[in-house]
């Protein structure tokens, strides 16, 4: 059979820094093919690099059967190339219809039909089970709709390979569910799809076959079915993962015995928070479970003081007000990791240390000047312990990939010794080791006596780290599970129970 | 029910807060001078404001792509020399010429944008000296007189069905400029470049030639404006212009656009230009009065003070716009 | 796994070995500019090497510098400020007033001067302070804040003084502008000094961190701690504060106050060095040192220009296209 | 068409559409109008078009639609204010030009506008290049700091100098750039022209502030303004003729602002219908260090 695409040797430097080494990346037509790797790896490199979003600095594309260099993304697009990629690409202010539509708009007259236009979205969106006002900015919506938008707009191209990009990262396992059919309806129409996802299982449910990059290079390719899990992951580490052992009991029953370090009762904002209840106490991980749009975000943002409660009470420690801005809240002890990183959490031309020092800034200065040795020690023991992949601390986090962009944010909120910890989607793009390491490190601090919230649309995730969960249904809590009764299934049943696909907009 | 009709009343009246702005000094001006809404002054006003209008209008694409054109002023003073200068040969050469001089202001623009890198302020910054010295180079350091022979002056001067000429190319320059911002591909695509230009390219939207086209669109726009200014006031005036850039950009701003992009209206910021216009013209009937014999000094402070008042009342419908749907 | 970084080999160090002209260019674009136009006007210009050119240049060049400091901290955190040369009026009007006795009456000269130099600066900062205010509180765009004071605080000086131009000979308080201290105009220390503190501020300091993350990316660094709405207050009332020193120099230098036309077109000057000398003019990242050099150049050329006798109209086109060619010098390397 | 006619009456209401109000010369203008006015008690429509031709159109327009008695114009420029003369016209509301003509080749007093009131330009220049040629026997090498690039007093005092200096071969001009006749760019563009000339001696600014702003200039460069280098300027400002008198500068034209009675005058003139002459010469004084000390009390 001959090949749809083919890059070989495939060379690119930043700065002189290579960032690909001879990698070389085959594609079959009609295949569904997974790419994956370490954060930072070079995946995304490798496909900004064929979009033509990048210029390469050696190697040779075939697409289908001819040699290409692509100068722009749209060139690319002409071509048959569509892409979804990393970071939600996509423009907030404008319509979902115009961001789907955009650069293949429909004409009546020679001039836009929007009629015509906003029902094509609706239609590519409901391919999707998604039914939400297409008129309406996209920035209305949160990140798993837009995620599905850059989605349905990649597809309605047509296109001869797809290529997504860790398209899963903020979708729950439902939205997941459903992509992968259209997946496999792309498939079944000829057309190839490359895969980039850190999440393993979701390769063996849809791929046909897997390259595996390292430190730029591609060091295997095979079919997903002779490889298992183990091999991949040794494939992709360039080692065996060693296994984080799960003693949440332990802790568990240490947690038990205290009082209580967060308490939130009948919390309201808006439409999305109506009423919510939990608490945390020290020394615990408590899961904030529930669909997308189910208000766990807002909730978190309002614990935070990022947002103004409406209603309700939010008690930490002593303080009995809730917080009316994040600062309050750091001073307090809380911490709150973001889901959206590249609009609320990294500061893109700042370095790595200046990024991971941010909140502890008050801390390391001394009569307003920053202790420089200081912010150096504290940066250098968090790259260490975290494993962030980065030419060293100076560079720009922009620079960085995006796992590790994850990683700074995180320590950004580790270096402050918080006695809460918020994690709003804290493993969204890490790759596995890392995320095993995350996960084992918030276990530990959680052994000191740190108190963690934390939002996972990875119900694995939540579960395994959890020792208690709360589950939110449209802006309400539902359901409190305790130690033994911790479950996925228990989970989703709460989650689920009396469910109807959200719709929005419907009632306006 | 009742709270989402709420919510959208107050959108629409942070949409059409500049129009209310409008209707309300409009009718001050109404109850409080004689002759205010008169035919003269109505006219007068219109064939003036037309300028602004134009350049508006013009920094309306521009701001919506995000970027800024501080050259638009001293474009228009160089269209204006041009057309002067070649208005003994006819209406077409001179409207042709200042059409030309502010398309090439306007390509020069968006070379130094996007192939040289160079962010619009500067960029601009730099032709807005360098089109005002051409100007007076032309115009060797004076005002040209155009042909009242050949029929020019019309442009500026005449009018068509009772209603002043510069008016009406005014109102077709907006009636298109909407069409386009709302109706065609292009219109599209600069909101979308305003609103992440780096996602645009992604898109495979064509983000260079979008970009190119508002800036050269702006300076065919200030062109157009300078031919008005050599018509209507018989002289091309290397001088003129002065300040055009911050009224143009205030009217936009006022019309509810956001200086970062991505967002924008072609209708209000017609409405803008025409609330900042009727300030100054507020102002003279005000002198007129007699109560107060303002000095142009006050009439500073007050024209400071009102779109200080202006302004506020938008930032605040949009916030609150913004929190019912954010 | 604690040591993934390990595990991958070294990146290689960061290009040392390559001398590159591009990155040379990139660091240090503002004083290549900088050392060609000095070497042009050695070759060209007439007696260009002599003490009394660069008192001359220093002199001409304080007030645009201290108001571009000002105006380098705006632009960091992603603002403009339009109204730098209205508060300049402003306090350049209400300096001679002060000392002159018009406003109140005044115990001693000596007091006199004293509230001079004090309350200008004092009343610019207020307003400073004020757009800091409209741009934080009412939420309304930096460009259009400032604006208002743009129209108006012109407005208001020329009202304070009915327009007319105040004429003094105060030598204690012109001092400022003419004094100067082991044969170094006084406003050129001056200059220095606020230059090199604001340097030094901006790297070494909490707030300069603040200022550049809250340019960096405003609602990351809300998120982290940040009070954003004190840090921008702070930049429009120091950047006030700066134009009421800057106004007070100028009426100091020219032994009159005109309300008229103190700081007329500064804020394009100051725009100018900022740019010119580096600092991103959509915040995040900034250089004091740069603006500086910027300010520089741009003196330089205005003097070149005039010394050499180019016409006016042709030296705005040399001008501008020698804005564009530093800045894009500057550019080259970085992208 | 015929010249409007004015009714005789005892209030009037008259616009004044002032050009602008950044310098000492356009304010005291400005305030003798006003002071006149309100002596007569008539009610005074002003406008001030802040340095815009374009803008001053619409402020005359906006009289027009007023409907003034009469309008006081004085014109930006000599081109682009004819559309408002001519719109005036047609209103049937009289025009009298201050301190500035308009194009005689496009109106024309008498027929278009009552009449011309003011000096002349071109003749003030002349007048401060004959000045210097007597002080300095005819040998001068001279800095010339022109006004605002592309007016029409900068325009012409510039011609009547250059025009007279022609057929003097010991006078030459070494360099000359615009200080926008601000006393601030005056000296700094003084500072620098003194750099490169450092052989000058003379200096002709086109107003009086830009001439102190010279010897500033000149002060600060260690040379002794009125001794090593002579300064001529031209308006007649208290400024100028201090510095007359402590012998910094040889002389100054006087440019009078003070209209106020003259155009009242002549408007009373004209509404009685009289035949206005089209040009009311104001007569202008020239200061030097003979007549400074007595006439510095009523300078501006
Ligand atoms: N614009 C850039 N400038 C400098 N270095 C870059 C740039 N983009 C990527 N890199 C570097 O190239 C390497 C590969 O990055 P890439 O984004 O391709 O990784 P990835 O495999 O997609 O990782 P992830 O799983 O975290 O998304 C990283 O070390 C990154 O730091
Ligand atoms: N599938 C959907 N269809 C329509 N609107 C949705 C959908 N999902 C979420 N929303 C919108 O998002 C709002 C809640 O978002 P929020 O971010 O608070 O919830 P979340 O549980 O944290 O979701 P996420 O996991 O995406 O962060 C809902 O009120 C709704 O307006
Ligand atoms: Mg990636
Ligand atoms: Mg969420």
């Amino acid at each position: 059979m001959t090949l749809l695409l083919s890059m070989r040797e495939i060379d690119k430097r930043f700065a002189g820094v290579p960032a690909l080494a001879s990698a070389s990346l085959e594609v079959e037509p009609g295949e569904v093919h997974a790419l994956i790797g370490q954060n930072g790896a070079g995946k995304s490199t490798m496909i900004k690099i064929l979009t033509g979003y990048y210029a390469k600095d050696a190697g040779e594309i075939l697409f289908d059967g001819t040699p290409v260099e692509f100068s722009s993304p749209q060139e690319a697009q002409r071509s048959g190339i569509s892409t979804i990629y990393q970071e939600i690409n996509l423009v907030p202010y404008r319509s979902v219809t115009e961001n789907i539509c955009l650069g293949r708009e429909r004409r009546r007259f020679g001039l836009l039909d929007w009629s015509a236009m906003h029902a094509e979205a609706q239609a590519l969106l409901s391919r999707f089970n998604i039914h939400i006002d297409v008129r309406r900015s996209l920035m209305t919506y949160p990140t798993a709709i837009q995620q599905m938008v850059a989605i349905a707009r990649a597809i309605g191209f047509e296109a001869k390979l797809v290529i997504m990009d860790e398209p899963t990262s903020s979708l729950d396992e439902k939205e997941v569910e459903v992509l992968f059919d259209v997946i496999r309806q792309l498939k079944a129409a000829g057309v190839s799809v490359i895969f980039v996802s850190h999440k393993l299982d979701e390769l063996y449910a849809v791929c046909d076959r897997v390259t595996v990059m390292r430190d730029g290079r591609t060091v295997r390719v095979a079919r997903m079915s002779e490889l298992s899990k183990l091999d991949l992951v040794t494939a992709m580490l360039g080692r065996e993962l060693s296994r984080v052992l799960h003693d949440e009991g332990a802790h568990h029953a240490q947690a038990a015995s205290r009082e209580a370090l967060l308490t939130v009762e009948h919390l309201a904002v808006g439409r999305r928070v109506r009423d919510v209840s939990f608490d945390i106490r020290p020394g615990e991980i408590v899961g904030l479970a529930g669909l997308l749009g189910s208000g766990r975000t807002e909730t978190a943002r309002v614990v935070f003081g990022a947002d103004r409660a409406e209603a309700g009470r939010v008690a930490f420690g002593d303080i009995a007000e809730p917080a009316a801005e994040p600062a309050e809240a750091i001073r307090a002890g809380m911490g709150f990791c973001s889901e959206d990183r590249k609009f609320e959490g990294i500061i893109p031309d700042m370095s790595v240390r200046e990024n991971l020092t941010l909140a502890l800034m008050p801390q390391l200065a001394r009569r307003g000047v920053v202790d420089e040795a200081r912010s150096r020690e504290i940066v250098d023991r968090f790259i260490q312990r975290l494993g962030i992949r980065c030419a060293g601390p100076e560079q720009p986090i922009r620079e960085l990939s995006g796992g590790n962009q994850q990683k700074v944010l995180l320590a950004r909120w580790l270096c402050m010794n918080p006695r809460l910890l918020i994690l709003d989607e804290p493993t969204r793009g890490i790759d596995v080791g890392a995320k095993a390491e995350i996960l084992s490190l918030v276990r530990e601090l959680a052994g000191q006596g740190l108190g963690v919230l934390m939002i996972s649309s990875e119900l694995e995730e939540v579960v395994e780290a959890a020792s208690r969960i709360f589950v939110l249904r449209d802006g309400r809590s539902v359901a409190e599970l305790d130690g033994d009764e911790v479950s996925e299934e228990a989970v989703m049943a709460a989650m689920a129970h009396g469910h109807e696909p959200v719709q929005e907009g419907a009632d306006g | 029910m009742g709270r989402l009709d709420t919510a959208r009343l107050v959108r629409a009246i942070g949409r059409y807060g500049v129009l209310l702005a409008l209707v309300v000094l409009i009718l001050f001006g109404w109850l409080r001078y004689e002759n205010f809404l008169g035919s003269y002054n109505v006219l007068s006003v219109l064939r003036y404001n037309s300028m602004f209008a134009l350049v508006a209008l013009g920094m309306c694409f521009v701001i919506i792509t995000g970027g800024i054109d501080l050259s638009v002023g001293s474009t228009a003073a160089l269209g204006s020399v041009v057309a002067a200068l070649l208005s003994p040969y006819g209406v077409l050469p001179g409207l042709l010429g200042g059409l030309a001089a502010g398309f090439a202001v306007g390509a020069i623009n968006a070379f130094v944008i996007i192939r040289l890198n160079i962010l619009p302020f500067i960029a601009t910054l730099a032709t807005m000296l360098a089109a005002s010295g051409c100007a007076l180079l032309l115009a060797n350091n004076q005002s040209v007189s155009v042909s009242y022979e050949s029929g020019f002056t019309e442009l500026g001067q005449g009018d068509f069905l009772g209603f002043p000429i510069p008016a009406w190319i005014g109102l077709v320059a907006y009636l298109a400029g909407s069409l386009v911002l709302n109706l065609t591909a292009f219109g599209r695509t600069v909101l979308a470049v305003g609103g992440n230009e780096d996602a645009t390219r992604l898109m495979g939207l064509p983000t260079t030639r979008v970009k190119a086209a508002v800036y050269i669109l702006s300076g065919a726009l200030a062109g157009l404006a300078g031919v008005i200014l050599a018509a209507q006031f018989g002289a091309g005036q290397p001088i003129e212009g002065v300040g055009w850039e911050l009224f143009a950009i205030a009217s936009v701003v006022v019309g509810g656009t956001l200086l970062t992009g991505g967002v924008g209206s072609v209708g209000s910021t017609l409405a803008g230009v025409l609330l900042l216009g009727l300030i100054f013209n507020i102002l003279n009937f005000e002198n007129g009065l007699g109560w107060i014999s303002l000095s142009a000094y006050w009439q500073s402070v007050i024209r400071g003070a009102l779109l200080l008042v202006v302004v506020a009342i938008q930032a605040r419908l949009v916030a609150r716009s913004d929190d019912v749907h954010a | 796994m604690a040591d993934t970084a390990t595990t991958h080999p070294p990146a290689p160090a960061r290009s040392t070995a390559r001398p590159d002209l591009r990155m040379f260019l990139t660091r240090h674009g503002a004083w290549v500019a900088l050392a060609l136009l000095v070497l042009f006007n050695l070759a060209v210009t007439p007696n260009f090497a002599t003490w009394q050119t660069l008192n001359v240049n220093l002199t001409q060049v304080c007030a645009i510098v201290i108001v571009a400091v000002g105006m380098t901290l705006v632009i960091a955190t992603g603002g403009i400020d339009l109204s730098v040369g209205s508060l300049m009026a402003i306090a350049g009007a209400l300096a001679p007033l002060i000392f002159m006795g018009k406003l109140f009456p005044l115990p001693h000269l000596y007091v006199g001067i004293a509230l001079a130099f004090v309350v200008p600066v004092l009343v610019a900062g207020a307003f400073g302070w004020f757009n800091g205010f409209l741009i934080t509180r009412l939420r309304i765009q930096p460009i259009i804040a400032t604006l208002v004071l743009f129209i108006a605080g012109r407005g208001i000086a020329q009202v304070m003084t009915n327009g007319n131009l105040q004429v003094f000979k105060v030598p204690e308080f012109q001092y400022i502008g003419l004094g100067r201290l082991f044969g170094v105009p006084f406003q050129a220390l001056l200059m220095l000094v606020i230059v090199l503190a604001a340097a030094w501020m901006l790297r070494r300091t909490v707030f300069g961190r603040q200022i550049l993350a809250v340019g960096g990316n405003e609602r990351a660094a809300r998120l982290s701690g940040i009070p954003v709405v004190s840090v921008k207050r702070r930049v429009y009332l120091i950047s006030g504060l700066l134009s009421g020193i800057a106004g007070l120099i100028v009426i100091a230098r020219n032994s009159a106050a005109d309300a008229n036309l103190v700081g007329l077109g500064m804020e394009l000057d100051a725009i100018a060095a900022v740019a010119v000398g580096g600092t991103l003019l959509t915040g995040g990242r900034a250089t004091i040192i740069g603006t500086l050099v910027g300010a520089l150049i741009i003196q330089l050329v205005r003097y070149t220009l005039l010394a050499n006798g180019v016409p006016d109209a042709a030296a705005l086109i040399a001008k501008a296209a020698i804005i564009v060619l530093a800045v894009w010098l500057q550019r080259q390397a970085r992208s | 068409q015929e010249l409007p006619k004015l009714k005789q009456k005892d209030k009037y209401k008259v616009g004044f559409a002032q050009t602008e109000s950044n310098n000492p010369w356009r304010i005291a203008q400005t305030e003798s109008m006003k002071a006149e006015a309100a002596k007569l008690g008539y009610q005074l429509v002003y406008t001030d078009a802040a340095g815009s031709a374009a803008k001053q159109v619409a402020d005359v327009n906006s009289m027009i639609a007023q409907g003034v008695d009469l309008i006081f114009l004085a014109p930006r420029e000599e081109k682009p204010l004819i559309p408002a003369v001519m719109a005036a016209k047609k209103a049937g509301i009289p025009v009298i030009l201050l301190d500035r003509n308009v194009d005689q080749s496009l109106a024309k007093a008498g027929k278009d506008y009552v009449t011309f009131i003011g000096s002349d330009f071109v003749e003030e220049g002349r007048r401060a290049a004959e000045a210097l040629d007597k002080a300095t026997n005819g040998t001068a090498k001279i800095i010339q700091l022109e006004g605002t690039t592309g007016s029409s007093p900068a325009n012409d005092r510039r011609k009547g100098f250059e025009d007279y200096i022609k057929n003097k071969p010991g006078m030459k001009i070494i360099a000359s750039q615009s200080g926008d006749f601000a006393r601030d760019k005056g000296r700094q563009v003084a500072e620098t022209l003194l750099q490169a000339h450092p052989d000058a001696t003379a200096i002709y600014a086109h107003n009086d502030e830009m001439a102190i702003g010279a010897i500033s200039a000149l002060e600060a460069a260690g040379k002794k303004p009125g001794q090593d280098v002579q300064i001529v300027s031209i308006d007649g400002t208290r400024d100028a003729l201090q510095a007359i008198i402590d012998g910094k500068m040889l002389a100054t034209v006087e440019c009078n602002p003070k209209f106020g009675p003259k155009a009242f005058e002549t408007m009373a003139r004209y509404a009685k219908g009289e035949q206005i002459e089209p040009w009311v010469v104001n007569t202008d004084r020239f200061f030097d260090k003979s007549n400074a000390k007595q006439l510095i009390a009523d300078a501006y």
